[in-house]
């Protein structure tokens, strides 16, 4: 019986709509239900319900609620398309019980009249959040310096702002039994393939969790690979980010309470590419781009390649490097490769630090950190120059990786390829990093091939890969 | 589950077999920068290797040289590399050597096999330089280079010196070496190498020997069959095209006067064979280019005609020097160092099939016709002849 | 040492996949499977204690000597 | 109208043509871009590329037969061909023979990648370990289906390509024409015995038939068989012809991986000393990616001959038995050439021609069975 109550729409007897609200509601503490009686409308007896710490308390309008009610006694809700008025509402005489929690809940006033199914909704939302402030992880020296708030219809009206074109689309969703927070689905009719927008309503729909507190939930729920280390769902705090991936094929999920959006499907190259190369004149794009695609490579494999070569394949490095790296690791007691896991853990730890810490302090901390440490582990014969060169590029070049969670899963991946360096020079590396190519040929993002462009060869898209077509070349012909 | 598999058995692998094979950490290891070879009585081979002291490079401390020579014997190449390890607290490893400094007497006795070591060895790089001494090879490796750190380097660019300037000598690599040897119809040249002692010009008495390469060391397929002075490498460089530069000295055309010496910068040169009256002969062409280094004759080189009888003297050096070197090589060495055997097996491999046999007796009685061309290109900064020396000239 | 390596190796390439098919009850696909592993890692055993089992040039070139004759 | 337009299309399902074709000429040469220059330098010395033309067109014939065959029995994988052609009986034994050509194609593949490795670059590595590091990534390509095959092959194509276009001209002033020269110098008979070698290889043509269903329509089955076999045999003629012009024809005969020499040669010209990593990655994924096929089509092959319905579930499980096969091919490299001569004598005439003869008779005298019923 109590499933079928929520089901059906709110009885007309307002007493036995008070008592479902109120033995639904009343123990939150911050709903109110009050009775509203129209002084020139002596039979209308209303209710109001409300939760106090949503709504905005000087918005509710006493005066707009009784002129409401006169209309409501001569005939059916005539909406009063009178703009001067003040928040309408809208009535839906077949609310359930359950959207009626869920609206009271929002921050909505609900106003419910004998004699009439249904409630009318009106929207008195608190107003609170921080102001439009620049993207803190991903900032570019040109470009909008817009970011995401928490706000979602802020965070829609930033990329509607420019995307302003009939072909938008936008779905609501919610999602969450506790939370039942608003995901907005964006995507550009006709640009966006059908089947991938199908896929990603789909997959938000089938979502089945207490809670969504920040949009990483969400990223977790829907991806592809779950076990793959390379994520396939981007997020980012730039609208131009944003309206861009839209313009690409790409759907945005805005979640309400997070300044992440959600860009699926997302393929490596994408990840590896800055908004800041298409503001570049591209010449400036591409070479930016192609230092971006090296780090990348480097924060990959420059260790493991360090390790291969000093423990295997003397041959391959000059004689007289290969003296001064034997000078160095004179007194180092550890091969090459426990060298270079102990540097790498200590300077994982200090950008961890970096990070934890107040922003000026952890500056702070990461430079200097890092002098001291390598200065002493040298003087200390607990690792070598070279190895710390070695390391400290390697960490820099992984800072160049534009998608933070792209070079966190490079940075994971260097561990096991050093251990194939120690253990089979090159050759494990090679083996390694095929291995890799395997798994990213096999990878599919939302039934989008990872490396798309590339594998299967897609030419004509072939200019904004490594290198960044300028735009009266890009995109000619479909 | 694909990927947490593919992690699973790989680290099972690793247990299979621990540990990591045919690992060498580059502080356990001896760098050796050159290596001497010679013959012991009874065949016993004896190697001496030079090892870099990668310390002393950082350190300063008391002035210790940077190298130290270890050397040990064995019957084979490889065993005497072996041995090496007794005494040396870190495995031995030639894959930075520069140099292979064969002596005389192991020179006489035949190469072949010495060699195979080197070309089996996966550690041994092809492009290391063959060089023959005629005392001991292990004398090679004691003097100390001033300029270098030690001897491989220092072999390492007098050889390029020889290829690029001087071409006192023939410079050959272990790749080429080791062609030559395999090719029946090409006989190996190596070049050679000296220790001198110079007194010191500072005139304490105390003398220090130098390294010096001047002239080559040519073979009878594995066999030392004679040495080469300065002048008969250079022309025998000319024939097989491998040096690029070279200091021709052209007497003057009249009257005193030590000569006018040219600056080669670059040459080519081919082998063609031809048939003459049923016998083999071998036109060999060389373009060279080059530029005057120093006039030290009267003539007076302003006028063109002057230029062009210059080139045509110098031309006429450079096949007299190649003339005279044929006819060692042919009668008294009757070693085939120029190449003319690849030459005949390339352009008549019919004929050379049934020649080859007999080649050894065939090789003396080739006609070799060397034919120079030189160019000069520029006279340098000075024009003509400006400074007339003896006699207040004319 | 070795031995247990293989074992290890036999386990972690095999058992996943059967414990898979086990479950969806595909008893064909299963038993292929087991024997497999079987022969694979008496294979590997033989090799590893090196008896006297000859390769497969050698068993090819056995079976080749009628077509190329004695090498 | 210039700007961005939608990048992020879905996969199409199976594979293009010319990614099944770079599949077959990796899944022909993968492993023989190492060993075959050298061998057939050895018996034809500098007439070796003129072997590379006699085996392609050999080699056109066999897969002509095998694509005649295909032809008979559409929209049919190479193992649904056998068994729907020979019946139950002689197409069961047809399968199994192929089976087992597969998996000692794959293990002798596995085994040469490894004894190259293990000679040049890791001496004192176990082959069982060098062995294992290049099944297992072609047994992960495997396990993840033929495109993923494709693409590797595509990538590792490319790849070879290239490096072969950096390599070439780096080396021009090493190579040296001339010692092409006497061409036939000695007759027909040696080139015929190169061709001989690179034959049994390239019969491995036919494993185009493998793929004709997986091909995106329209299929043009001859003009692959035409493509594959030309890639194939011009690769390995341009391999000869470098190899020969650079370091002559009597120094390959000496070493066991001349091509992998090469990199120490060109080294020699104090250009790039580094190219032996270059070349050994690309070699390796050679190997991988010829591996990965067969592996594929072996478990595939299992698969229909038993009537399984999950092939993929059984290319682990063979991990260990072709890991074992793979490292117990040979006793040590010498012995490789004359196992390989051995293996290529036994079965070139068996899958070249006699196979696709008997399923062509098999299939005219099922033919006439049923017209004669049905009349």
């Amino acid at each position: 019986m109590h499933r079928t109550a929520q089901e059906q729409p709110l009885p007309a007897d307002l007493s036995r709509t008070e008592r479902l609200i109120r033995d639904r509601l009343a123990p939150c503490g911050d709903v109110v239900l009050r009775p509203f009686t129209a002084e020139g409308v002596p039979g209308m007896k209303s209710l109001i319900v409300y939760c106090n710490s949503m709504v905005d308390g000087q918005l509710i309008d006493e005066q707009a609620l009784q002129a409401l009610l006169l209309r409501m006694q001569s005939g059916p809700a005539a909406l009063s398309s009178d703009p001067a008025d003040p928040p309408t509402g809208t009535p839906s005489p077949t609310m359930t019980l359950r959207q009626a929690v869920t609206e009271i809940l929002a921050g909505n006033l609900l106003l419910l009249v004998e004699g009439r199914t249904g409630a009318v909704v009106f929207r008195l939302e608190r107003k609170l959040g921080r102001g439009i402030t620049e993207p803190v992880v991903e900032g570019t020296i040109r470009g909008p310096r817009e970011g995401f708030v928490e706000d979602p219809e802020a965070n829609i009206t930033l990329i509607r702002r420019r995307l302003q074109t009939p072909s938008f689309r936008l779905e609501w969703m919610r999602v969450g039994e506790q939370t039942t927070t608003p995901i907005a689905l964006l995507y550009l009719d006709g640009v966006a393939d059908p089947r991938v927008v199908r896929r990603a309503r789909l997959r938000v729909r089938r979502i089945r969790i207490d809670a969504v507190l920040d949009s990483g939930y969400v990223e977790e729920l829907i991806e592809d690979a779950p076990y793959s280390p390379f994520p396939t769902v981007a997020h980012t705090e730039r609208p131009d980010r944003v309206a861009a991936g839209l313009l690409e094929g790409q759907v945005a999920l805005v979640t309400s309470g997070s300044p992440q959006v959600l860009l699926v499907p997302t393929v490596l190259v994408q990840l590896l590419h800055s908004p800041e190369d298409y503001y570049e004149r591209y010449m400036i794009g591409t070479a930016t781009r192609v230092l971006r695609l090296l780090g990348a490579f480097l924060a990959l494999t420059l260790p493991s390649f360090y390790v291969a070569v000093t423990t295997y394949h003397h041959e391959m490095i000059p004689a007289p490097l290969f003296q001064a790296i034997a000078a160095q690791r004179e007194g180092v007691p550890w091969p090459a490769v426990m060298e270079a896991f102990l540097m790498e853990i200590a300077f994982e730890l200090l950008r961890e630090a970096g990070i934890r810490l107040p922003r000026p302090v952890g500056q702070a901390v990461s430079i200097i950190g890092g002098l001291v440490i390598g200065e002493a582990a040298i003087r200390a014969r607990i690792a070598s120059a070279g190895m710390i060169i070695i390391v400290a590029t390697t960490g820099i070049a992984s800072y160049a990786v534009p998608a933070y969670n792209l070079s966190v899963s490079l940075r994971l991946i260097r561990f096991p390829l050093m251990l194939m360096a120690a253990v089979l020079g090159l050759h494990g590396v090679v083996v390694g990093l095929l291995l890799l190519l395997i798994h990213l040929l096999s990878l599919r993002s939302f039934g989008v091939p990872y490396l798309s462009p590339i594998m299967p060869p897609k030419p004509q898209h072939w200019g904004d890969v490594i290198f960044r077509a300028p735009w009266w070349k890009m995109g000619g012909r479909q | 589950m694909r990927v947490r598999r593919c992690w699973g058995w790989l680290l099972s692998l690793l247990l299979l077999g621990t540990g990591c094979w045919s690992r060498r950490e580059v502080n356990e290891v001896a760098i050796s920068s050159a290596i001497a070879i010679d013959e012991e009585r009874n065949q016993t081979i004896r190697i001496t290797m030079q090892i870099l002291r990668p310390t002393a490079a950082v350190e300063s401390g008391q002035p210790r040289s940077g190298t130290f020579n270890v050397t040990a014997t064995g019957p084979t190449t490889a065993a005497a590399i072996r041995n090496l390890d007794q005494q040396l607290s870190r495995r031995p490893e030639w894959k930075h050597n520069n140099a292979i400094i064969l002596s005389e007497n192991v020179a006489r006795q035949g190469v072949g096999e010495i060699m195979d070591f080197f070309m089996r060895n996966h550690q041994s790089r092809l492009d290391q330089w063959i060089l023959v001494t005629r005392g001991k090879a292990a004398a090679v490796l004691v003097p100390r280079f001033q300029l270098e750190s030690n001897q491989g380097i220092g072999i390492r660019r007098l050889n390029q010196s020889a290829v690029h300037s001087t071409a006192a000598t023939v410079p050959v690599r272990l790749y080429d070496f080791v062609t030559s040897l395999t090719n029946p119809a090409e006989d190996p040249v190596a070049a050679a190498i000296e220790t001198v002692e110079f007194p010191d010009p500072s005139g304490e008495g105390e003398v220090n020997p130098r390294i010096r390469m001047r002239g080559a060391a040519v073979f009878q397929h594995d066999r030392l069959a004679g040495w080469l002075d300065e002048t008969e490498a250079r022309s025998l460089d000319w024939f097989r095209g491998e040096a690029t530069g070279a200091m021709v000295v052209v007497p003057c055309r009249k009257g005193p006067g030590r000569g006018t010496s040219v600056q080669l910068i670059s040459t080519r040169s081919s082998l063609q064979p031809y048939w003459k009256n049923g016998q083999p002969a071998v036109r060999a062409t060389v373009r060279a280019t080059g530029q005057l280094g120093d006039l030290m004759c009267q003539e007076d080189l302003s006028k063109h005609e002057a230029l062009v009888d210059l080139q045509r003297r110098t031309a006429a050096q450079m096949e007299a020097e190649m003339a005279k070197l044929m006819h060692r090589l042919q009668k008294d060495l009757g070693s085939d160092a120029v190449g003319l055997g690849v030459a005949l097996e390339r352009t008549f491999p019919a004929a050379w099939k049934k020649m080859s046999p007999q080649w050894r007796e065939i090789f003396p009685k080739v006609s070799v016709t060397p034919e120079v061309v030189v160019e000069l290109t520029q006279m340098g900064t000075s024009e003509g002849k400006l400074i007339s020396s003896g006699g207040g000239g004319k | 040492m070795m031995i247990l390596g293989l074992l290890l190796l036999a386990v972690a390439t095999g058992l996943p996949d059967l414990a898979a098919l086990v479950r969806r009850g595909r008893r064909k696909e299963a038993a292929v499977v087991i024997c497999a592993l079987l022969i694979g890692f008496l294979a590997a055993l033989s090799w590893v204690m090196h008896l006297p089992v000859p390769t497969i040039g050698a068993t090819l070139q056995w079976l080749a000597t009628p077509i190329l004759g004695k090498q | 109208m210039h700007g961005r337009r939608c990048k992020l299309h879905k996969e199409v399902g199976k594979v293009s043509s010319a990614q099944a074709v770079y599949t077959v000429v990796l899944a022909i040469i993968g492993s023989a871009t190492l060993i075959v220059p050298g061998s057939m330098i050895k018996v034809a010395a500098q007439d070796a590329w003129i072997g590379c033309l006699v085996a392609g067109f050999g080699t056109l014939v066999t897969g002509a037969l095998w694509l005649w065959l295909a032809r008979q029995w559409p929209g049919r994988d190479l193992f649904q061909l056998v068994l729907a052609a020979g019946g139950q009986w002689l197409g069961g034994l047809v399968a199994v023979v192929l089976l087992i050509w597969i998996g000692l194609t794959l293990t002798g593949a596995t085994w040469i990648g490894a004894d190259a490795i293990l000679v040049v670059f890791l001496p004192e590595t176990p082959r069982s370990v060098l062995a294992a590091s290049i099944l297992i990534p072609a047994a992960y390509a495997a396990r993840s289906d033929y495109q993923v095959v494709a693409r590797l092959s595509q990538l590792t194509f490319w790849g070879m390509v290239g490096l072969l276009l950096v390599l070439i001209p780096l080396s021009a002033t090493e190579m040296e024409p001339l010692r092409l020269a006497p061409v036939l110098a000695n007759g027909f008979g040696p080139v015929m015995k190169g061709a001989g070698v690179l034959v049994g290889i390239l019969t491995e043509n036919m494993a185009l038939i493998a793929l004709l269903p997986m091909i995106r329509p329209p299929v043009r089955p001859w003009r692959l068989l035409v493509a594959v076999t030309v890639l194939a045999a011009g690769m390995v003629l341009l391999l000869d012809v470098w190899t020969v012009s650079v370091i002559g024809a009597r120094l390959p005969g000496r070493f066991q991986y001349p091509v992998l020499l090469m990199a120490h040669v060109i080294g020699v010209g104090d250009i790039l000393e580094r190219l032996d990593a270059l070349m050994m990655a690309l070699w390796i994924a050679g190997e991988v990616s010829k591996i990965a096929f067969w592996y594929w089509l072996f478990c595939r092959g299992i698969a229909t001959l038993l009537r399984l319905k999950e092939w993929r579930r059984l290319v682990w499980p063979f991990f260990i038995l072709l890991l074992a096969a793979s490292v117990a091919w040979v006793e040590s490299s010498t012995a490789y050439p004359a196992a390989l001569r051995a293996w290529s004598a036994l079965f070139t005439p068996v899958i070249g021609l006699v196979v696709p003869l008997l399923l062509l008779a098999a299939t005219a005298v099922r033919r006439m069975q049923r017209s004669s019923a049905s009349v």
